[in-house]
């Protein structure tokens, strides 16, 4: 008996079969939760077009996502290096507190509390990092751990909120617009995000979290060290944490305990939200940032509209499931399209 | 396709079986009967499908189209249940083991006999894992964590876990590129055996000579049809090559070693390393334009002794030297920064980043280079590309682009980003663990030749391999290690099958076979 | 549109207190006309500030904010001061830009009084005290001048945590009461900022059969009527929010009127200590605590 | 994959140097929290031998951590099989609500009311289990997702709290004293956790649940129906959470919206501070049962000897950091020794 050989089947490379339906689809997976966001904005700019649609109330979202967006953009550099934080709400309360306390009861000047404010949140990010690598505590339990202890000492620094002898001028920065009309945290946003964007996206460093994130052991062998990219992510997320925190001082005018502790749900939220954003079950800048502002619009939207209360959750985590819901599925039908 | 050596009334009979990924067909109207009491064996490049046709007769993919009669039932596609119900094993291409499970439970895992409640029945079900074990010639307790055990070990239990399910056929998908000779040689006794006890057996190998040694019949598959069906004998070695590539390779039957200049300095030497158990007294010298390579059975301990070089651990004894100076490796980073890099065995877990692209890949380790301007962190995207594709061109890696995520390639052409990771690295020592493990034979010839290029450049190569023909074909001189020591060495002529086995079974007579 | 708005920014809309008072203003916003808008704040301050500011972006007519200090609005403030916006507050204090405010002074000063009353002067008191929100840090500061100077009143302070404020008073409160085993030589009590901690203590006092401890907080809620009622808890100050929720927005319906002449003004309405004796009357007169 | 496990997979095996030094540490990396928590007793037994000593104070301990203890027992369950569950919280509060909204506006008798809960918290924990493998949303968003929707539904359904109507019978569940004079939670806790705990050992459900979590790919492979394995696993943590919410609705005699929110942090953390018990970094039952001890031994501790308020939250995160900083330490230490 014989082989029997069937020529070279293709030389050249069939045409992709690529129909009109499987583009869709792969255009839904990645872009959904944008279509969501813009079909927010659309559904709110119909029904309200005269209070949402307009200039003051944009800058008003943004205003609102400036801090959580700050916020969230740590949080994703922790996990772009498949780590965690639990710490950054307490981070920026705590930081909050300190940075009044430095202006009312040191006397500090603004400048200097701030840098003293940003250092101290670092260093806290520095030590979970620290906690994380070399301890090798898992980051759930350091992270919390860390958070947790932050309330009491935040606690014993000061139990009531720190109101008088802050200046004026340091409620002036959340609430100034010194570029082209925009608000402050809007402007420091823009900036920060733009930074943390571009060294994630543009620099060495930015390549090896990414590398550490993909394949840690890989990036160990390939020269990386994985110990101080982490650090380095985790004292990037305490440095946001703790600009949120200053920032939230300025607006609120004060320094109070817990004031920033909601921020941990919230950029949690907007960060995965913004995993399923262009690429999959990747964390990267611009889906945190489209995560934050679906959250923005939506809260933003249903108070315009003056929904019931109760219906603020409900739509909330509604849309929470339903942009990612129908990105993923989208995902599963262009695979098997 | 014509009609095939089959007989219409074959016992499983796969048709029209279809599968695309992504738009891409991975299989294409694949037909293929298997009868009972036959070895089959299925061969083609990387990425043909033939693992696709595996997964979709063990119910793990669901095929777009196409169908499979077993005695004339049909099987129910996409559920691993209705496979198992219908007495079909697997073993498949990746280690699929529970990392903190015992052996004995991974091989009774989803299959255990269980009491009333649902508890499970140990006792009863260790029966047969005991048999099987004893059959695949496990030699280790049974309750040892799998983590705790070495590769071919693992690969051990997998083909354990096979065994117990009672199969009437067994399809195993490269069963043998982790294992050395003599664990090879053991599984082929027991696949001569469950055939001629009735068992259909479906092999998958990259390699030839055994699927030539074992199979009743091969069945070639390239870009996902069946191209070639051919009875036992009716095939060379070279004619199953021209079947899968489409052409023939070059056989570097009489190439030239070369020999190395002892009277120069050596580019890296080691000293007299020790680590626990798994490295003793190892010293080497290896010369500027050779390719080193070592050999020995599986746990030999050449892994290890890489890993001390790339710094990975520290060596409890000894030194090593590169350029004639004395190097302290602490950690990987130092060891890359003085120019030594490793290309890893488990290319999957340590080597590539699969979500990333081919030339954030190829990239990684020299980004130094490819700043806009020297001194700020910033990258240059045109620089990257441009390395990237340079590099791509120079190993010849097959990629859409440099942009593809890597995942997407072939393991050979993956296995080519993780050498051209390091070309422009400044690497003086390039160690290349298991390189062509799971890498189809035209990608094998390739790899090898950008190894030898990079050799002949001036990088000194290290290379580990398992693949006796591969350590014959590649390099210019031998190591053998057995249990941590190096017991032997192997120049120009004498580099052959027989003495490299010879030499890793020195002085261990009495206990052959030995897995660990 | 014709309708005038009020944007009502709540602390947590799922608390007794604030439904009272947002039902309260509701209820006198609709008499007058007026539409109403709720945001739920889930007691952050930053959210706080966010609604005002979206209010102040709607053009409503007025805000009304609850249980937020006036230190920690900053921001809303200012927008809404930008817009010309009069806004109410529940449990502030007076700062340029309110109208109106409440004071929680009161029902702090009663429920300590009413606390000491009950042990005399001579007791150990376990105080659960909690400083994030404004209110309670008013009622806590009451305590403390309550029990100021009173050498024979000794008291242990516990922070509550929240979310998790019921729990927290469970366990704290057992542990308290197992360091204080009855039949001491002095008179114990258990002091509460809100009614939500004191139930989680009273439930400690069941499983612990005891009811040799007075036990006081503040609100008035439903469970903590219930609770007086059925003799598992002394007393609960009920602080009339539904009253002051009318009473604000009737101070800015009056400050709209008086324009430049408005005077800002602190609302003061007493509270009602509820103990056993006069809950069926007091339940009877205030369904849903209302 | 560590070394730190001698490796016996060696034919003869060569006589493993094991120093004293070496023993002692692999004992500490293995029972760190557990000596942790021993040390704890026995400090506040020393220095307050009459009070924290007793009987009572140790059921008192027990019946605080039971509640805890179920739920925390439910998420195990989600980690084990590599998932997540941030509903539990929100899903036990909800339950608490609706079992005595049953009660009190249904006329439902008790333990049908029960019946009921328990079912309601099993359905979505389903609900989550397929939002997370049929629809494949990440478990971080799916449970937030849900978790926050039935915030806004247990408002709708009832804002104000239930109190009047629920039989005093149903308030009897959790202060009654049926077996061995020991608190029912206590009773309801011990048999809740030898359930799951012998489900996850000893059966075949358990086994594919570890097999699942462990290599998820391996279990597919292996014929495991990995997604029915999951669906399980989250129908298990709304069971438990739904028991927590219905205890502690019968413990305060009412059912008060957002109540057992705070379980969801308390959980996590004595999850992950029993994966570092007796096994790296798995998650288990009896790890689970010691992390909730060390927290509630710990706060009963603080409490009885009046520490100062913000010590709370200070020795809560100091002891998560240190306990399973020490067992982590230790096992470095060993593998290095
Ligand atoms: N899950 C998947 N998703 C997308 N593409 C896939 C998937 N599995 C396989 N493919 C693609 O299908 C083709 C066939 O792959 P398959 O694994 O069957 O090849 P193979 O013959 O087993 O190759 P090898 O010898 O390397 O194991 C390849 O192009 C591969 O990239
Ligand atoms: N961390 C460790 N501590 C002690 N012994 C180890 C350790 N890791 C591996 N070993 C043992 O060292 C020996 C050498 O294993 P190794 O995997 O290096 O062999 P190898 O020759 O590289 O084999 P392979 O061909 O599989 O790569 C094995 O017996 C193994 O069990
Ligand atoms: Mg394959
Ligand atoms: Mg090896």
């Amino acid at each position: 008996m014989t082989a029997e050989t069937v020529p070279a089947a293709k030389e050249a490379p069939q045409p992709r079969k690529s129909s009109w339906k499987r583009t869709a689809l792969i255009g839904l997976s990645r872009y959904g939760t944008i279509i969501g966001l813009l079909l927010m904005v659309l559904f709110f700019s119909i029904n309200a077009p005269g209070v949402f649609l307009s200039r003051a109330n944009f800058l008003n979202i943004l205003s609102q996502a400036s801090l959580t967006a700050i916020i969230a953009s740590g949080l994703t550099y922790t996990l772009v290096v498949g780590e965690f934080d639990l710490s950054i709400g307490y981070v920026a309360s705590f930081v909050g507190l300190i940075v009044t306390g430095l202006m009312a009861y040191e006397g500090f000047p603004i400048w200097l509390s701030i840098v003293c404010a940003l250092a101290l949140g670092s260093g806290i990010g520095v030590l979970n990092g620290l906690l994380v690598t070399k301890v090798r505590i898992n980051a759930v339990i350091s992270t919390l751990g860390i958070g947790t202890m932050l309330t009491g000492i935040g606690f014993t620094y000061s139990a009531f909120p720190i109101a008088t002898g802050i200046p004026r001028a340091f409620t002036g920065i959340s609430l100034g617009r010194i570029v082209f009309g925009l608000p402050n945290p809007v402007i420091i946003m823009v900036v920060m995000l733009l930074a943390l964007w571009t060294v994630l996206n543009k620099t060495d460093i930015g390549q090896k979290m990414q590398a550490v994130g993909s394949n840690m052991e890989a990036a160990r062998l390939s020269g990386i060290r994985v110990d101080r990219i982490k650090i380095f992510a985790f004292a990037t997320a305490g440095f946001c944490a703790a600009l949120t925190g200053t920032l939230l001082s300025s607006l609120l005018g004060s320094g109070t305990l817990a004031a920033a502790d909601g921020y941990l749900l919230d950029a949690f939220a907007a960060v995965f939200l913004g995993s399923a954003t262009l690429r999959e079950g990747e964390f990267h800048i611009t889906g945190t940032l489209v995560g934050v502002l679906i959250l923005a619009v939506g809260f933003n939207g249903l108070s315009i509209f003056g929904a019931p209360t109760h219906f603020q959750p409900i739509f909330k985590g509604g849309i929470l499931v339903l942009a990612v819901g129908m990105s993923a599925l989208a995902r599963r039908y262009a695979a098997s399209a | 396709m014509s009609a095939t050596v089959s007989a219409a009334d074959a016992w499983m009979r796969i048709r029209g079986l279809t599968k695309s990924f992504a738009g891409e067909r991975a299989l294409d109207r694949a037909d293929l009967d298997i009868e009972r009491g036959r070895v089959h064996g299925l061969v083609g490049a990387n990425g043909a499908g033939k693992s696709t046709l595996i997964r979709c007769l063990a119910g793990v993919t669901t095929p777009d189209q196409g169908s499979v009669t077993i005695a004339g039932n049909e099987l129910q596609m996409g559920s691993p249940q209705a496979s198992e119900r219908a007495g079909l094993a697997f073993i498949h291409q990746e280690l699929n083991l529970i990392p903190h499970f015992s052996a004995l439970q991974n091989m009774l895992l989803g299959a255990p006999k269980t009491t009333r409640f649902g508890m499970i029945d140990w006792k009863r079900s260790g029966v047969a894992a005991r048999a099987a074990a004893e059959r695949v010639g496990i030699r280790f307790p049974l309750d040892t964590k799998v983590s705790e055990l070495s590769v071919a070990q693992r690969w051990l239990v997998m083909i354990g876990k096979a065994l117990t399910r009672d199969a009437s056929m067994i399809a195993m998908d490269e069963p043998t590129a982790s294992l050395s000779e003599p664990e090879s040689e053991q599984l082929f006794a027991i696949i001569r055996d469950l055939a001629a006890q009735g068992v259909a057996i479906l092999y998958v190998s990259h390699r030839l000579e055994e699927v030539l040694q074992l199979c009743d019949r091969i069945t070639v598959l390239r870009d996902g049809r069946i191209v070639s069906q051919a009875e036992r004998g009716a095939l060379d070695k070279k004619g199953l090559v021209r079947a899968i590539i489409g052409h023939a390779i070059r056989t570097p039957d009489a190439r030239d070693r070369l020999a190395a200049d002892r009277s120069r300095q050596p580019v890296f030497s080691a000293r007299s390393i020790a680590w626990k158990q798994a490295v003793k007294d190892v010293s080497l010298d290896l010369y500027k334009g050779e390719v080193l390579a070592l050999g020995g059975l599986v746990g030999a301990g050449r892994t290890e002794f890489a890993h001390l070089v790339a710094g990975l651990a520290r060596p409890e004894a000894g030194h090593l030297e590169l350029d004639g100076k004395r190097l302290d490796v602490a950690n990987p980073s130092e060891a890359v920064k003085a120019g030594i890099a490793l290309v890893p065995e488990e290319r999957r877990s340590q080597g590539v980043m699969l979500q990333q692209s081919v030339a954030f890949n190829i990239n990684i380790s020299t980004l130094k280079l490819l700043r806009s301007v020297p001194g700020l962190p910033f990258l240059s995207d045109a620089k990257s590309r441009r390395q990237a594709e340079s590099l791509v061109a120079h190993l010849g890696i097959k990629t859409p682009g440099v942009t593809t995520k890597i995942a997407g390639l072939s393991g050979g052409n993956q296995q080519k980003a993780l050498i051209a990771r390091w070309l422009n690295a400044g690497t003086k020592l390039l160690i290349l663990d298991e390189p062509s493990r799971g890498v189809d034979v035209g990608a094998r010839e390739e790899i090898h030749d950008a190894i030898r290029a990079l050799a002949r450049s001036g990088v000194g190569i290290l290379v580990i391999s398992s693949d006796v023909e591969e350590l014959t074909l590649l390099a210019d001189r031998v190591l053998v290690m057995r249990e941590g020591r190096v017991t032997g060495e192997l120049t120009g002529a004498d580099i052959t099958e027989a003495r490299i086995i010879e030499l890793s079974y020195h002085d261990a007579h009495d206990d052959q076979g030995e897995a660990a | 549109q014709d309708h005038k708005t009020l944007g009502i920014v709540a602390l947590l809309a799922n608390d007794a207190l604030n439904i009272a008072v947002i039902g309260g203003a509701t209820d006198a916003a609709k008499a007058a006309g007026w539409d109403v808008k709720v945001t739920d704040t889930q007691a952050s301050a930053d959210q706080a500030n966010a609604a005002m500011n979206n209010f102040a972006a709607q053009h409503v007519d007025a805000i009304f904010v609850l249980a937020f200090a006036s230190s920690s609005i900053g921001s809303g403030l200012a927008a809404a001061r930008d817009a010309h916006i009069p806004v109410g507050t529940w449990g502030g204090e007076i700062v340029p830009g309110i109208v109106a405010t409440t004071s929680g002074r009161q029902v702090g000063d009663d429920s300590v009084k009413y606390l000491l009353e009950k042990t005399g002067e001579k007791a150990n008191v376990l105080a659960m005290t909690f400083h994030p929100g404004k209110l309670c840090i008013d009622r806590g500061v009451a305590f403390d001048e309550g029990v100021k100077g009173k050498a024979g009143v000794k008291v242990d302070y516990s922070e509550v945590v929240a979310p998790g404020q019921v729990q927290f008073g469970n366990a704290t409160a057992a542990a308290w009461l197992t360091a204080h085993p009855a039949g001491g030589d002095a008179p114990l009590a258990i002091w509460s900022c809100w009614d939500e901690p004191m139930q989680g203590a009273v439930a400690a006092l069941r499983q612990a059969g005891r009811t040799d401890v007075t036990t006081v907080s503040i609100n008035g809620s439903a469970q903590a009527l219930q609770l007086v009622k059925e003799g598992d808890m002394t007393a609960t100050v009920w602080q009339p929010a539904y009253q002051e929720g009318k009473e604000v927005f009737q101070a800015i319906l009056d400050s709209m009127k008086a324009g430049e002449s408005w005077q800002p003004k602190t609302i003061e309405i007493p509270g009602v200590v509820v103990t056993k004796d006069n809950v069926d009357k007091f339940m009877a007169e205030h369904p849903n605590g209302m």
